[in-house]
């Protein structure tokens, strides 16, 4: 062991980037507290948002100088101590999850005040802060059961968010209560995983879990612990079956609550998903092969296909909204379970791509909901006429779903149609146009509404102040921005899958 | 009144209506075509083959085309022609144009 | 409020020792067992075991809900600014050798009863306010009756 | 730089979204800015630029930048620009952002250097365009706009597969100049042709531009031809049968525009007799016919869209464009008569108008070549243009005999539209050079010859007094309320009418089979409701119990994969 009288040169504040990444929103969170008035949390969440996002991009630099960044906690080198270890892939995905922080608290300003009881607001705040610093640890951290204790900090934080919409909508209690229970029980399996993994292994960072089950024979043990952590996992990241807690969550939480978890908490329960399939149980490529594609990838068709139909059939934004996202992480899975580079770089980019407009799509929404007290399609008739700037950016948040080019959904798809020609399954590609077909109609049903039903003669005002107003059009710029230069987004999630695909092959 | 005569004497179609004016003209434009034909003589010609090096060709040959085209096409109307409904309701050659598109003012002439 | 005379006398006397024996396992957290959160517990065991005895009004004159809040609060910031001030003298996050580093065991005693300090500072926090809001909870809903 | 290689025509795109948010009052002044900036920019573009964007392994040429995309450009933005002017006073936004997506179409095609690309835009046009029809909002604009498309997607397939198997055989998708050797190119070739009207595929056009609205018309009139035109003449330059293909095209419409009775079907008639003439400079292939066939669809754009202006503007006010119903509107529409003249005479090649100075390089080129046969047809072709276009359109709109009706003069902004055109055409008649300047070659041609001059006015106003003794005989052709049957009642009558025919005899198969599709549709649906419905099984709210018991079923099934397939 080392011992720390060794450690002579000073750090500078590049080596700490890892721990800072999570840092901030954490220690920014006690602080409103302890301020306690609300428009002084508020500014500290948006400063911490903006650290947070300012040092997301200095470490993504730095992963592409230096490769992988890794921090040991206190001292203490892996695998005994705590490790932080960034590659491609997360530095990538904590872009995404501290950027659309930032723009989830700046669109705070402009309507906090009317979605969030005032008493509950720094209450609020600070749950906002730690469950990004809970997201942001799941992707930095290297180690198992510390991934596990961030998750349950940014579920157990999402829960009181969820539930704030009781101010609105009194089965945002039932709701939050749903996803508590099912969280939990997600979060239980999870660590179940990780009990059995420890058993077999001693150990729990997993890069070191990884060298150590790589000697075994396929283990009862590891098979188990497999299952395990996949169900928990995927029980977070709203897997098709289990995805029931996450249409209530969406629609009855406040809006800033679903554009933060829509575009970031399901993204980052997949990341889990990815990394433990290819950081740490790529050395049992037999297990992962029958498991990805004869149970994901059937149930990723199936989401993309159910969850898809269930949106068209919803006559209420938020839930369309909360039902495509099921339908887009289908999308992901599928892209997932091919096991190649390219279904892999299509499943990152989709990741990202899908945060993007998801997130501007519920923006949209929820300026809609605020401006109209509902966002049932039969209340929101005309909405084109009389909100032009919001509906035309959800427009192109719809077209995005859909996968039109030009818009960033596009790319992903068509990566994903790439990868399952490679594979040479052309039912799939078959099936993901079809579902593309699905989400034409959804879009095009609520497009229906927004242009060409008549509106109601009432009239209502446009809540859009200049925060959301900024937000809705750096989203929808962005949206278009990656759907024409595909530079960034592309390029870093091949680098990220050709990094786990390495270790894969190697395996093989 | 006065501005009916205003309106009249500001077109300059005027003349049409006056057939002694278009009879006259109509004789200048007979003079110039007979000049033209007859400048064949005074210019270097170039013909490009053979049979335009004939003299007034292009006048000749104008006339009797332009004739030729007028006569044709009234046989092919034989073949050709049919009513307006033809091709059933769903033609436009049998509706009206749609007056919202159209803003039909009539000028106040008497 | 619970009109007992024997129980009152008997709080009165208890309460100190509680609040001494949480301060003992608190302090001897990184010898014995023990620790931070068993000791931020048993801190609020005292006040919880007051607040039952002698009523809300008067424990919540003694510590007021909000100061609860502002406990957990720094609790966590006392953790944090451990961590941090490991940063500022060179050592990693919250490498207990930086708070001595002519003595690295004597830094990471330092480091440990500190940030024990700071668990149990917000666990009594936690503890305490859980304990507020389920007291004040029957009273709203008695309101409501 | 920037300027340089941004493709302007993807501001012309901007209008779809920006339609969503302004007005159409607003929206107007943009449709005319940009056309503006369009052109600015193609004029101040380096020459041999190009703009490469790798999509997916395919190297997209989004900008080619030559001279001959120069000349296409220009007039394609001037168009843009009048076409709009003249559509100033149109509140519909829907015409208005397909007007402007059809241009930007054509536009992006022109600048298009691979074929992939050269498909998007043309699909483009096809798809802005039919919304021009659309836009009438009758039952007959919907039918014959449903085949106008029809047609035009048409082309863009044969354009697609002409496009893969162009790669599959030589590996490049780049847009220049291909042999007729393969059925590739022989696919890109018929699906050019179509857009370009070649003879029995032409029908779409006559059909489409009259029911087209008053100022979708203009516009539909300068741009899908002339994409054609512009393809042709990158990748078939010098195709002999393209010689031949043109004259028939010059030929055959004469005839029938002679005896069309609708104003706006003469002029369509007449557009398909001009491209005629561009297709043999095509055909010839040599640098001047190259430069007489751009100098040509330059010319002809603007003049055209004069002379549909002119019978827009009467429709506009009358209501009808139909020349039995018409006559005598010198006395209320003077300007807009002057202006129809400048485009007869422009399309007529009378010496100072701008189809002189271009026709006759067209002319030339087939001359020197020693086409003596195509010579005499396009001489012949253009007796045939003075006759229905020169003197039929305005003589029958606006001179003939009085048909009472007392119109206002056109409104100012068309007056406006059609005054620029006009001036165009006459300055590019007087002032060849400023045109020739930009054409794909050098030229050394002086259009403004003694012989040449006094050629073409002998042929001109022989042709002329031809038509007044006939006229004084008495012995025009009639007008008379009637269209007349072309090729396209082989797809319009023959064909429905022998399905029609054919169905009615297997009346009882076609009733089961409907029968069968209605129940099946019937139970797809109820098992649809049933599942995802608004409360079907999967989509209602689940209870905590039924959410767990699915978490069991995932686990259990992962456990029971994992342990089967390992043991």
């Amino acid at each position: 062991m080392n011992s720390p009288d060794i450690i002579t040169s000073t750090k500078s504040f590049l080596d700490h980037l890892p721990v800072l990444q999570v840092l901030f929103p954490f220690a920014f969170a006690p602080l409103c507290v302890l301020f306690g008035h609300r428009k002084i949390a508020l500014y500290i969440t948006i400063s911490a948002c903006a650290l947070a996002f300012v040092i997301s991009l200095l470490l993504l630099r730095q992963v592409l100088i230096v490769g992988v960044v890794s921090y040991e906690l206190g001292g203490w080198p892996p695998p005994v101590g705590i490790e932080y270890r960034v590659d491609f892939l997360n530095a990538f995905l904590l872009v995404l999850v501290s950027g659309m922080a930032f723009l989830t608290s700046i669109y705070l300003i402009g309507t906090m005040h009317a979605e969030i009881e005032e008493d509950k607001q720094t209450l609020f705040l600070t749950c906002f802060l730690l469950c990004i610093s809970g997201l942001l640890g799941v992707l930095i951290t290297g180690d198992a059961f510390n991934l596990f204790v961030f998750l349950e900090i940014s579920s157990l934080s999402t829960y009181v968010m969820v539930a704030q919409g009781a101010n609105k909508d009194k089965r945002a209690l039932t709701a939050a209560f749903d996803y508590l229970v099912m969280g939990t029980i997600g979060a239980t399996f999870f660590v179940i995983g990780i009990g059995f993994l420890y058993a077999a292994t001693g150990t729990l960072n997993m890069y070191d879990i990884a060298e150590r089950i790589r000697e075994d024979l396929p283990n009862r043990t590891i098979q188990v612990a497999f299952a395990f952590i996949l169900v928990g996992l995927g029980l977070k990241g709203a897997l098709f079956p289990l995805h029931t807690w996450l249409p209530k969550a969406y629609s009855f939480s406040p809006t800033p609550t679903a554009v933060f978890l829509a575009s970031t908490a399901t993204k980052v329960a997949i990341y889990a998903i990815i990394r433990f399939l290819f950081s740490v149980f790529h050395s049992h490529p037999s297990m992962l092969e029958s498991v990805l594609i004869n149970i994901v990838m059937p149930l990723g068709i199936l989401a993309m296909f159910a969850a898809g139909g269930i949106a068209f059939y919803q006559r209420d934004l938020k839930r369309m909204l909360a039902f495509s996202s099921v339908s887009q992480i289908g999308y992901i899975l599928l892209g997932v379970s091919f096991m190649s580079t390219i279904g892999l770089t299509a499943a990152v980019v989709h990741l990202f791509n899908h945060g993007i407009s998801k997130a501007l799509l519920f923006v949209c929404t929820g300026i809609i909901f605020l401006s109209f007290g509902s966002s049932f399609y039969k209340n929101i008739k005309g909405l084109g006429r009389r909100m032009p700037w919001t509906s035309a950016a959800f427009l192109i948040g719809g077209l995005s779903l859909i996968g039109i080019p030009g818009t960033a959904g596009f790319i992903s798809k068509w990566l994903l149609v790439q990868a399952a020609i490679e594979q040479g399954s052309w039912l799939i590609v078959a099936a993901i146009l079809i579902s593309s077909l699905i989400a034409i109609l959804y879009v095009w049903q609520v497009t229906e509404i927004m242009y060409f039903a008549k509106s109601p003669s009432t009239e209502t005002k446009e809540y859009l102040g200049p925060s959301s107003f900024l937000i809705v059009w750096i989203l929808a710029f962005s949206t278009v921005f990656f759907g024409l230069n595909t530079s960034f987004t592309v390029e870093y999630s091949s680098k990220a899958a050709n990094l786990l695909m390495n270790n894969f092959t190697m395996e093989k | 009144m006065k501005n009916k005569e205003t309106n009249r004497s500001k077109n300059i179609y005027e003349w049409i209506e006056n057939p002694r004016i278009t009879r006259f003209l109509i004789l200048g434009f007979i003079i110039i075509c007979v000049g033209l034909f007859v400048s064949d003589f005074f210019y270097v010609r170039h013909p490009y083959f053979s049979i335009d090096k004939l003299f007034g060709f292009y006048g000749i040959y104008g006339f009797i085309m332009f004739t030729l085209i007028i006569f044709a096409s009234k046989a092919l109307r034989l073949l050709a022609m049919r009513t307006e409904n033809f091709y059933g309701s769903k033609a436009v050659d049998s509706e009206e144009y749609p007056n919202e598109e159209l803003d039909l003012e009539k000028k106040d002439v008497s | 409020m619970i009109q007992a005379l024997v129980l009152k006398v008997i709080t009165k006397l208890m309460v100190g020792f509680i609040i001494l024996f949480a301060l003992y396992v608190q302090f001897h957290g990184d010898y014995s067992p023990g620790g931070g959160f068993q000791a931020g517990v048993i801190f609020a065991a005292a006040f919880i075991l007051y607040g039952m005895v002698m009523g809300l009004q008067n424990v919540e004159r003694v510590l007021p809900p909000w100061l609860t809040h502002k406990l957990m609060a720094l609790g966590v910031i006392i953790y944090t600014l451990v961590g941090i001030y490991s940063f500022f003298v060179g050592y990693n996050f919250l490498d207990y050798g930086a708070l001595s580093p002519a003595h690295p065991e004597h830094g990471q005693h330092y480091g440990i009863l500190l940030v024990e300090f700071g668990v149990g500072v917000t666990v009594a926090g936690v503890v305490i306010s859980i304990y507020y809001a389920f007291v004040n909870r029957s009273k709203t809903s008695k309101e409501d009756e | 730089m920037f300027l340089n290689i941004f493709p302007i025509f993807l501001l012309f795109f901007l209008m779809l979204p920006l339609s969503l948010i302004f007005s159409w009052k607003t929206l107007r002044i943009l449709l005319l800015a940009i056309p503006i900036l369009g052109f600015l920019q193609i004029l101040s573009m380096d020459l041999n630029t190009s703009y490469v964007i790798n999509l997916m392994n395919l190297e997209l040429q989004l900008v080619r930048f030559d001279k001959l995309t120069r000349v296409f450009g220009l007039i394609f933005c001037l168009a843009a620009f009048l076409g709009n002017l003249y559509a100033w006073h149109v509140k519909d936004k829907i015409q208005q952002v397909a007007a402007i997506m059809y241009s930007g179409s054509a536009i992006g095609a022109v600048f298009a250097g691979d074929f992939v690309t050269l498909f998007f835009f043309w699909e483009g046009t096809a798809i802005a365009s039919v919304f021009l029809i659309w836009a009438r909002r009758t039952p007959a604009a919907y039918h014959t706009g449903m085949r106008y498309l029809l047609i035009q997607i048409i082309s863009g397939l044969i354009l697609l597969m002409g496009t893969v198997l162009h790669y599959k055989y030589t590996g490049s998708i780049e847009f220049s100049k291909l042999e007729l050797d393969s059925l590739a190119s022989w696919l890109i070739f018929i699906s050019f042709g179509i857009k370009c009207a070649f003879p029995f595929l032409h029908n779409w056009l006559q059909d489409s531009y009259p029911a087209a609205t008053v100022t979708g018309t203009v516009i539909l009139s300068a741009f899908t031809t002339k994409l054609a035109v512009y393809a042709l003449a990158r990748a078939f330059p010098g195709t002999e049968i393209l010689i031949y293909i043109g004259a028939a095209m010059t030929l055959f419409p004469i005839f029938f525009a002679e005896i069309e009775n609708d104003l706006r079907r003469v002029l369509a008639y007449s557009l398909n007799n001009q491209l005629g003439f561009m297709v043999v400079g095509i055909g010839i292939g040599t640098e001047m016919a190259l430069n007489g066939t751009a100098a040509h669809a330059f010319a002809h754009i603007l003049y055209k869209a004069l002379l549909f202006m002119s019978v827009g503007a009467v429709l506009f006010r009358t209501g009808t464009s139909k020349a039995s119903e018409l006559g005598g509107l010198y006395r209320t529409m003077p300007i807009t008569a002057t202006f129809c003249l400048v485009g007869a005479a422009s399309i007529s090649a009378f010496p100072l108008f701008s189809g002189f100075v271009t026709k006759s390089l067209i002319l030339d080129a087939v001359a020197y070549k020693h086409y003596q046969l195509i010579w005499f047809i396009l001489i012949f072709a253009s007796a045939g243009v003075l006759s229905h276009s020169g003197i039929k359109v305005p003589f029958f709109a606006f001179f003939s005999h009085d048909s009472g009706l007392r119109p206002k003069e056109a409104p100012f902004h068309m007056l406006m539209a059609m005054g620029l055109t006009s001036a165009l055409c006459i300055i590019i008649g007087i002032t060849p050079g400023l045109l020739y300047e930009y054409l794909p070659f050098e030229v050394s041609y002086k259009p403004y010859s003694t012989y040449h001059v006094i050629n073409q006015l002998q042929l001109l106003c022989f042709a002329i007094l031809s038509f007044i003794i006939i006229k004084w005989l008495n012995l025009l052709p009639q007008e008379i309320r009637s269209i007349n049957i072309d090729f396209d009642i082989i797809y319009r009558k023959v064909i429905p009418d022998f399905f029609k025919h054919m169905l009615g005899k297997f009346e009882v198969i076609i009733k089961i089979i409907s029968v069968v599709k209605l129940t099946l549709i019937e139970i797809i649906i109820s098992l649809l409701d049933k599942f995802i419905g608004s409360d079907g099984r999967i989509s209602r709210i689940w209870s905590t119990g039924n959410m767990v018991l699915w978490i069991a079923i995932v686990l259990s099934l992962i456990l029971v994969l994992n342990y089967s397939t390992n043991i």
